[in-house]
């Protein structure tokens, strides 16, 4: 990565190393809890699906069953091991027996740790091998497709029908895009449970099911075989189930999860141990299964002033890296989110975008960064706002960036049509062509505007951890150092689901997950 | 040029040339015949020698257009009626002065995002202290107790709060609009309140980007405030409603 | 998603949603009337809840419009039949062969750029050398002895040159389409060769980029060329008719 | 100017005395003839205006009149000039009666130089004075107007009725255009007359008429009125009329006219030399009258490749300034024509269209440079085209272009309508202020993409001069250098109106207007 920001290292350095430290202030306490959607996690990945006869997930049954009686704490997995030898059945017909009234959680009998060890065991390695194979299906897919050319072209699909979102995906990844997101219903990220089966009204989205990430990765192979070209799938990984998402994902070979450190604690009101907990154990599995996570500071220039807070991007960024180093992810999956979302009316704002932009790009050269397009600022007026998506794409690829989120000339007006994206995709394949090597051929004026902008974000974005180091994170988020929004420690939905683990609380999956990151590649960085 | 406002066309380059662009997608493959079914549909919008100027093949059996047209039909400007909310704007301390004059007694009101909304920018932009656009929101306006209860309130929520608080007036943001589900969650309050009894009790007053004062009158609402709404334009209607009210 | 080709709608992101969008000017100052006239025109147009989603003012009385609404109208895919060159494509090679076979002398074709029309660049794609998009044009076919008159050349001088060369073919194109000069151009040159009485003694054929293959049967002519055509699309349509005549 | 682009200034040198040695080589015999037109415009610039019975402008009729008897060889003017002292009459009812055929032009009687020649003289003094009227009444009305700002915002009317222009020309004016273009009818350029009066049918365009310039003018002196801003006027000194069309804008206060001394020969097959001699007389009075011309290079870049001929835009900006300056104009005056005209499809276009862009403005740093939108790719998908407009505007900006004639979504589609002028006000308003300082900001790598391609153009252009000058431009014309277009010599039309000189040729103007040429500013330069 050329330095053409003349940036100082050792500020990046005191940076990374505030943010680790605000990391490992995190967890001394991350790893004493689990909570029901971690438990309801591990349910689904031993194989438990399905709902009950008034519709609610199994996961949920069970785990609200051992949570009543006070047993979440020593883990389900210690639980099901136990009711599998009692009862002789599989974890699936054991969930159905809990719901059915059959099976009485507290009437499973406690049994020594060598009985039912090497059950609990077996379950998560089998469980591991699906996800494994799962990644290895997706390497060799790509190994065989269409080389890449960056940025990405990544677009959403948001028609609150699953059926209706797989006709679109499939057609804009014919039309040329690489990445096809599934939005989400607007209420989905606050229930406590995740929907079953295919799903086909949604207000804003579709509802995450594990059947729906089905119908679309199907619609999407296809489109593999049709383009020879690899097309990732991307849901949603936040919310009060993000283990559960990471869990259903895995399995189901999506390629990217919108997967935050804070995203639901700032614009869910979702509380924030629970956050914070769920987001270890989620990215955790998301890790393991080779997914590129999405974290959404572009989020906090929709509240916030992107011009005067465009630092709490940045440090933000460091934050949100540190944590993920903590649950095993690679920089290589880290698609940390920024945005292009300075108010178009500011003079030499198209300067501060282009500093922006580069900044990220240099602090972190490694991240497939995703850089968000304009949407907060942008109107009624379809032209112009083709026009702003053109200059935003115009900066990704000035500036190298990785993931592109296409902008939809119809962002102020409703969710994107089919020819929205087709337009989108005109936009971002003009402008990247036509500009290619203008990044190659541009140097910045020393200490001209742009330099100064991105020290100046830097120096602010250093400040901003130093300060969040001596406060911790909680109480940043009390002050409302993100998004200019602020959440009580305390409050927040979502906090009776945390449970401290108990002394002999059992998951393998944590170890598991965590070891394949261990081992290191030729860098000597953990892959 | 002289308009005649009894029978307004479309304006291409000429008076009355009744010139429109339209965009669509067919889910037909693009083609001949594609470009021909593009062609008569503008026909059927009533459209007189529509020209296809574009035809894109989108994939999938898809094709995109983009058609030019004279349009015959016209509008009765001189007809149009639109109901306004008739107080006019006062400014900060105008309204201030005038609770102090005419109310005598703060104003209480409380606001939300109803429904699985989220979007708070608007509702922020109207009640928290830094307000909008250089103009103070509703917090700071010393005449004023404003409660916001943030995004995702269902409605009874809201309507218990606003019992509590004794408010004068509830604020409701809908921002989210596809498949009309901001219509569903307007109406369903305004009809938990008649079902409480307590619609006449306070104002109602709603806004978003796709609201204007027309629709929320449809819908029962006292006011509905739509884009580049400032927080003096809310709080001028309130105040001004609140006195009419007590005067009769 | 199962379309029903007999009655084809508009798709915005769902099938049959009708979703369409439209900008347009009005000769009215901007305000809540004219947002209310906006939307009554695409009422007119057939067009339910249409959503006004961008209003400007242009000055001087003028406001521009985006509307976006839900066109109920639907198209009989099924019954469209398009007119179409029946011809099959050659290229460069296969044409010449074709002559040297088939019609045994050269094909000898006159082209223009008629009235006050300067635009050289389409007419010369398809005759000249060079041709277009890296297909030669008429010029460069041995089996071909082509003349292009250039711009703005009168009607009766075109004729008199095509009677002069004996020519096979007469090529003319059209680009400036204000007004519908193309199609008084284009009808004006087929009347004139009637009334000289050799409209039957050669091929008339028209290209430009307001021109199809249905418009140009419509105004009389043999066929006719729209954008993207290439030097060979035309001269197999002239050489297999020619073919094709000779034998009746 | 700040060099960005590492050129050879003694290449630049070269280049510019050879374009000097090719119009050295024009003037040699250019002076030595008259045209009709140049004798209609001195008629119109002595008042003789109005058609006669069968709606001939009276110039032509008195000048077909001394054509046919072959007196126009010695000037118009002494014959005028005769003929008043003989009737005592002035140029308008002298001009009626010629056209009622009460007055036999041959029937004038031939006087010494000394009796007419003040009466000549005064005619013509007179003549300049309305025009210097003008011209300060232009200078004061922008010492008063707010302050311009570069690039200047350029747009077109062409409803083909001049009362729909006035309103367009208006509203333009007030949507923030800087000068507004109103484009003629397509086929006034052959017509070898000026229409008259009002019209109100045209395609493509509205004639050029006295009236018409009037009524426009008069639109925009409203708005000049109502914005506080000086709002330019433009038309077309072009065709077979040049000179007349000069008069005509000189005395109605336009400020700009399209006035290029090869687009007549090469885009309407007008007769060489007819041109040559045309452009020369026209050039003259746009000098005097303090108007700026523009030039048309860009149209080579619609018939020819934009990047394969690239070299031959600047090739003829060199030609063209060579022979304005030989009219009088000032370089300050000289609007020289380029476009960005790339194929958009091309990698890195944009790279060569900032070569380009940047090379003119190094290259002319005095001139206020025209730059063309693009037009010949862009296509009825009227997104794509407002995007790529943008990029134009940008480039436009990064260069520091001065006089942007302002892409509209529907060039591929019809003339701009209403909305059009607006959304493209709009769009370079948005990239203007957004990208203000980008050039400041950015430098070029060193022998990179973008400084190779303008070395090259440059080198090329030179070459091409140097051939040019070899073999003298007429030649060069017939062979195609320019546009990809073959002119012969003998042909196009207008050549019967050319007129050698008799040795007693009189007509005070060039005179007149080269004098204030003459007179040199702070610089030391013509002013
Ligand atoms: C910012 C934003 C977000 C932020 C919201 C942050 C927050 N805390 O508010 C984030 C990123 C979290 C977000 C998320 C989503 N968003 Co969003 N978002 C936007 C965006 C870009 C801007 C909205 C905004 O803030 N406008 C600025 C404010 C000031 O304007 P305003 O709301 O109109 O308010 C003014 C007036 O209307 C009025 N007003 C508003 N409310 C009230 C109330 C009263 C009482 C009064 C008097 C006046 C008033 O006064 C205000 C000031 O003038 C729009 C696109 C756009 N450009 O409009 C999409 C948009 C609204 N979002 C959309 C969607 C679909 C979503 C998601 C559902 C997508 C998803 N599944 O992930 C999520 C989930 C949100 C949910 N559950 O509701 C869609 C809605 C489509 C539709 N028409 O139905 C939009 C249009 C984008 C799109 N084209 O798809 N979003
Ligand atoms: C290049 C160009 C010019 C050049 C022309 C140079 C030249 N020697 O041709 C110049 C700069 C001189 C010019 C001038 C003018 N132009 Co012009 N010009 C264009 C432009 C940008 C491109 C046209 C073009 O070359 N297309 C490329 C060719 C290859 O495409 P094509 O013509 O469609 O040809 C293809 C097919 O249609 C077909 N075809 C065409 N003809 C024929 C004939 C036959 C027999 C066959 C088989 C096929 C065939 O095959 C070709 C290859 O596939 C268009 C805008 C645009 N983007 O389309 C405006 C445009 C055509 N011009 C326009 C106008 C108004 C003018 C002027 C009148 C403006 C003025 N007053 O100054 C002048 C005067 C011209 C005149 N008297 O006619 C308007 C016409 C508006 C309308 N619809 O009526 C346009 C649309 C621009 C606009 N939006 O205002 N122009
Ligand atoms: C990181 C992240 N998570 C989640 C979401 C939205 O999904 P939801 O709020 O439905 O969880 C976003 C929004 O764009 C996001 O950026
Ligand atoms: C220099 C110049 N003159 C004239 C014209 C066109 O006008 P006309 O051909 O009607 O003279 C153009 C076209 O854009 C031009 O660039």
């Amino acid at each position: 990565m050329e330095n053409k920001l003349n940036l100082d290292q050792a500020i990046i350095d005191g940076a990374r190393a505030a943010a680790s430290r605000i990391a490992d202030a995190l967890h001394s306490w991350i790893s004493l809890y689990t909570t029901t959607t971690i438990e309801r996690a591990v349910a689904r990945l031993v194989g438990i699906d399905g709902v009950d006869a008034a519709g609610v997930p199994l996961p949920n049954v069970l785990v609200d069953r051992l949570h009543e009686k006070g047993l979440l704490g020593h883990g389900l997995l210690s639980w099901l091991a136990r009711a599998m030898i009692s009862t002789g059945q599989g974890p699936q017909e054991i969930a159905e027996a809990v719901a059915g009234g059959k099976l009485d959680v507290s009437a499973v009998p406690a049994l020594p740790e060598e009985k039912w060890r090497d059950l609990g065991d077996g379950l998560a390695a089998e469980a591991a091998a699906k996800i494994t194979a799962r990644r290895l299906e997706r390497e060799q897919m790509m190994a065989t497709a269409a080389p890449e050319r960056k940025p990405l072209l990544y677009v959403i699909v948001a028609t609150g029908n699953i059926y209706e979102d797989a006709v679109q995906a499939k057609a804009a990844a014919l039309q040329g895009a690489d990445i096809i997101a599934v939005i989400r219903h607007t209420g989905q990220s606050l229930l406590d449970y995740v929907p079953y089966g295919p799903t086909t009204e949604g207000y804003g989205g579709t509802y995450a099911t594990q059947e729906n990430f089905r119908i679309v990765r199907r619609a999407l192979d296809e489109a593999i075989k049709e383009t020879g070209r690899y097309i990732r799938l991307v849901n949603y990984c936040s919310g009060l189930c993000m283990p559960e998402i990471a869990a259903m994902g895995a399995l189901e070979r999506l390629d990217m999860m919108l997967n935050d450190a804070m995203y639901g604690i700032l614009f869910r009101d979702i509380n924030m141990r629970r956050t914070l907990i769920d987001q270890h154990f989620s990215r955790m599995i998301n890790a393991f299964a080779g997914i590129i996570i999405n974290t959404g500071e572009d989020n906090y220039l929709t509240t916030a002033d992107a011009y005067e807070k465009g630092y709490t991007v940045i440090a933000s960024q460091f934050i949100n890296e540190q944590l993920a180093l903590r649950s095993g992810l690679r920089e290589e999956q880290m698609g940390l989110g920024h945005a292009f979302e300075i108010n178009p009316a500011m003079e030499d704002g198209l300067l501060m975008e282009i500093a922006q932009a580069q900044l990220c790009r240099e602090l972190f050269p490694r991240s497939p960064l995703k850089y968000m397009p304009p949407t907060k600022h942008v109107t009624g007026d379809i032209f112009s706002t083709y026009l702003i998506n053109g200059m935003f794409n115009l900066v990704s690829i000035l500036t190298g960036q990785e993931i592109q989120l296409l902008g939809m000339l119809t962002e102020a007006i409703h969710t994107p049509f089919l020819s929205d994206r087709y337009l989108a995709i005109k936009n971002a394949r003009y402008v990247f062509n036509n500009a290619r090597h203008l990044g190659e051929e541009i140097i910045f004026k020393e200490q001209g505007r742009i330099q100064a902008r991105a020290v100046e974000l830097l120096n602010r974005a250093y400040a901003l951890l130093k300060e969040i180091e001596k406060i911790g994170l909680e109480e940043a988020l009390e002050r409302g150092f993100f998004a200019d929004i602020k959440r009580s420690r305390d409050g927040g939905k979502g906090k009776e689901g945390v449970v401290l683990k108990e002394k002999d609380y059992y998951n393998p999956f944590p170890e598991i997950f965590l070891q394949r990151s261990a081992a290191k590649d030729d860098d000597g960085r953990a892959c | 040029m002289q308009v005649d406002l009894t029978k307004v066309k479309a304006y291409g380059d000429t008076l009355n040339d009744g010139a429109v662009q339209l965009s669509f997608t067919l889910p037909v493959p693009a083609g001949e015949e594609a470009r021909e079914a593009a062609r008569q549909l503008a026909l059927k919008m009533g459209l007189e020698s529509p020209a296809v100027t574009e035809m894109a093949d989108l994939g999938a059996g898809f094709s995109f257009f983009v058609v030019y047209g004279r349009c015959p039909h016209s509008v009765d400007y001189t007809a149009i009626k639109i109901p306004k909310r008739e107080h006019e704007i006062m400014s900060f301390d105008e309204v201030n002065e005038f609770v102090r004059r005419e109310l005598k007694k703060k104003v209480v009101v409380v606001a939300a995002c109803t429904g699985t909304d989220a979007h708070t920018v608007g509702i922020d932009a109207i009640v928290n202290m830094k307000g909008y656009a250089g103009e103070y929101g509703l917090e700071r306006y010393p005449e004023f107790e404003a409660y916001n209860l943030g995004s995702q309130v269902p409605n009874a929520e809201l309507l218990a709060k606003a019992v509590e608080h004794g408010a004068d007036a509830v604020l409701v943001s809908q921002v989210v609009t596809q498949k009309n589900i901001h219509l569903e969650n307007l109406t369903e309050l305004i009809e938990l309140a008649e079902a409480e009894g307590i619609r006449d009790r306070m104002l109602f007053i709603c806004g978003g980007p796709r609201i204007s004062h027309e629709l929320a009158i449809e819908l029962g609402y006292d006011a509905g405030f739509g884009p580049g709404t400032l927080p003096n334009h809310v709080a001028s209607f309130i105040v001004k409603e609140l006195a009419r009210r007590k005067k009769q």
